[in-house]
């Protein structure tokens, strides 16, 4: 399942979403807003997506994870809008039945998708706001 | 021939607009396609970086031909998770 | 935090209790109960530990953890007694400001727990039971 | 001296006890322990691994003293996680 959504993340839902019974073994991640970026002192952060393509991009994500790793099930969510800080702007889970493939393929996910999902964050500080400039999938 | 065309984050704040028409010759390229945006807008030129670009929801080269490309989308290098 | 507890784990709960404003990052593992297990078919396991110890060398991973790694927080939580097909059995939980410390911290305590913490499991299966052994502190 | 001792998982359906108490000579070491224990408890010697053993709390090597140890453990290989 991948899902680029609005409403806050249920990491505990998501994790329900990828166990099954012959797996030993589940990896979350979750990417969550801080309260400082490059020195400054983050307010919040607004994220926004070429929504058709991101979904197609994070759905290749997963694909990509299920063909290269030994595990069952993934599962991405990427949300959209304004988010305070300490929030999840992102999920990641995955259940294996042996743990090393459970982080391996959760770690790919999360590195391959923060280069290939066309999302974008803007970060408002005290005194302003800016246009966060990420990596590009060439960069690697 | 005509494609719609997409700009997003500061991209989008540069043009002024989330999305625009513009009527290209046949067998004209992506990159062809920035020449006339930026005659257009201007302020593209000065963004910093050159964007990526997908056309029809697929990441693609600027020499990517653009013959039976419904809409390119020009994108600054990703941030999100 | 650490804990050794005979009720469910919360997955949930203990993210909350690592994550704080200053983290970019939230990393989760869940072991979960097999249905299979070379080449059987399980029914349940039984946990039981030498607890005093055993909690004392969870503390002693979670310590290990602070000190080798640049995290804010870790979390660690095993369970005893009858635990069916699914279930989680443990459940290690790291925050940290970027991800790649939190996905290290996180494996490396799951790894070294399950080396050094004085807990075993039974296994019970179609016709009768045994005793997993595991792997020994002077292996690695 | 007396030290309490603790078995666990398979050693202690073996003992058929988790725990006991020996008397040991001072300056006995966790071997010679573990001799008067198999001498009690012969199912000990079939277990099919040598056990871990900790000294109140702490894994020990088989040689270490027991002098001022009030508790040992003797461990199988744990399989937690």
């Amino acid at each position: 399942m991948v899902r680029i959504q609005r409403e806050p993340i249920d990491g505990q839902a998501l994790i329900e979403v990828v166990r099954t019974a012959g797996d030993g073994a589940v990896a979350l991640f979750l990417g969550t807003v801080r309260d400082r970026n490059e020195g400054r002192t983050v307010l919040r952060l607004e994220y926004s997506a070429y929504e058709d393509m991101a979904l197609q991009e994070l759905e290749r994500v997963r694909a990509d994870a299920l063909e290269r790793y030994e595990i069952t099930a993934a599962a991405a969510v990427h949300r959209l809008g304004v988010l305070e800080i300490g929030e999840a702007s992102v999920a990641v889970a995955v259940a294996a039945p042996h743990r090393a493939a459970a982080f391996d393929a959760c770690r790919f996910m999360i590195d391959t998708l923060k280069r290939t999902v066309p999302i974008w964050k803007k970060e408002s500080f005290e005194g302003g706001e800016v246009w966060v400039e990420g990596e590009r999938p060439a960069d690697d | 021939m005509t494609v719609e065309v997409l700009f997003f984050a500061s991209l989008a704040d540069s043009t002024g607009a989330p999305r625009d028409r513009i009527e290209i010759p046949d067998g004209a390229d992506v990159a062809a396609l920035w020449s006339r945006l930026v005659e257009r807008y201007p302020a593209l030129e000065t963004t910093g970086f050159r964007p990526l670009v997908a056309c029809d929801m697929e990441y693609a080269a600027w020499d990517a031909s653009l013959d039976g490309v419904r809409e390119v989308a020009f994108l600054p290098p990703v941030s999100g998770g």
